[in-house]
């Protein structure tokens, strides 16, 4: 099972803070991750209507859509920080 | 020296007070000529915001600004660098976050203050909400390409 | 917005509060998104450094801070700058030099301090002696090369 | 008569803080200035003994070498200034 975090409006959209999954056999980067995600329901197209704007995390360090998720333990998606 | 610099991060709800920071850095010492500090307030957008609620990735927050104030302290001779980010409800005016370089010389000071924000931008995982004073709940603050810009320029220079 | 800005410039013997001085700046307003502020220290040169003597030329320090404070406001679009420089004995440790900036965005906040203080160390009519830990009067700290040039890098470019 | 004031180590060598004097018809500029006074003594001579070094300012005002002294109520001179 893997941990799933979301923040500010991808959490909005998908209407939860975390989930735990198990992820498919296909799902190997996160770019896999995202788009298994958006064909789980309306609240996750939403989330990841524009796959390109949503980063990612791996064990709380940014990652890019290429990197593999195996091994992962919580893996992260939020729109672009506005910290500062 | 700088391989003794240990960077004071703190992610918290409470407001900071600037000089007590930059005494935590400077008290006790006789070998630092130059200080910078950067606040960051929350700016109302034309009377129409009653706050911004800061969101924040727990955990990764503090690792994120530490590797960035490390990453300060190995580019630049500092004696000592302080970052606090706050979160939660943060009214026009409040505080919202504080970089305080310390070092012998200014341009080092001056330098790495600007690198922490430029990087603290674009990589730490916060994320602001508008409330409006009519009591609505506004839009997410979008993140500016000036700020990527801003965070890239380090990239190709070192120090 | 800019054009309203007085700058507040003081020459003094007391120290300064930053604290106090950002909120001089800040209180009561929601339109400033950042603050710098340098603090330039007395360092003491390996241990052998009782005070410096910090002379000026009263009168022209201030108006010379000021004009280079008003040329700053003059650059960026700033909300408000503030210039505090002592005079009289300082010890290793104690505040020199306090400079403030305000603006709606950080960039013009940070280029706006590192101008005033490269301005401020090539024409503000100041001069510091070293008083020795042994008793002795020492040497008059000499100008260095390296402030000539980081005061000329502001004439070639414009904000 | 016009008012002459001395700074850090210029004062220190001139030995006074201050002085009023008649200029002579001579002194035009500046630097004819920190010349004629170089010649009223050694103490003079030492201050200016390295005239490229001292710098001048006219009612409060920095100016260079070449610049008129005529009207000034008020002549500066020190070394390079080492504020900040």
């Amino acid at each position: 099972m893997t941990k799933l975090v979301y923040f500010a409006w991808v959490r909005e959209r998908i209407g939860k803070p975390e989930e735990e999954l198990a992820l498919p056999a296909g799902v190997l980067t996160v770019a896999d991750l995202a788009r298994w995600l958006a064909g789980r329901g309306e609240e996750y197209a939403y989330a990841f209507e524009n796959p390109d704007i949503v980063r990612a995390a791996i064990d709380k360090k940014h990652v890019k859509p290429d990197t593999p998720v195996a091994g992962a333990r919580e893996i992260a998606f939020f729109p672009p920080m506005t910290g500062g | 020296m700088s391989g003794a610099v240990v960077p004071f991060v703190d992610i918290r709800a409470e407001d900071f007070d600037v000089s007590a920071e930059i005494a935590r850095l400077t008290s006790g010492r006789a070998d630092i000529g130059a200080v910078v500090t950067f606040v960051g307030l929350c700016r109302d957008e034309g009377g129409t915001l009653a706050a911004l609620e800061l969101e924040h990735y727990p955990g990764m927050a503090e690792d994120e600004i530490a590797r960035v104030a490390a990453e300060a302290v190995r580019r630049w001779p500092l004696t000592g660098v302080t970052a606090i980010h706050r979160y939660g409800r943060i009214a026009p005016g409040g505080n919202i976050v504080l970089v305080v370089t310390a070092s012998a010389h200014r341009a080092a000071a001056f330098a790495a203050g600007e690198f922490l924000m430029d990087y603290l931008k674009t990589r730490a995982p916060f994320w602001k909400k508008e409330h409006r004073v009519d009591g609505t709940s506004g839009d997410w603050v979008e993140a500016k390409a000036e700020d990527d810009a801003a965070a890239d320029r380090w990239a190709a220079r070192q120090g």
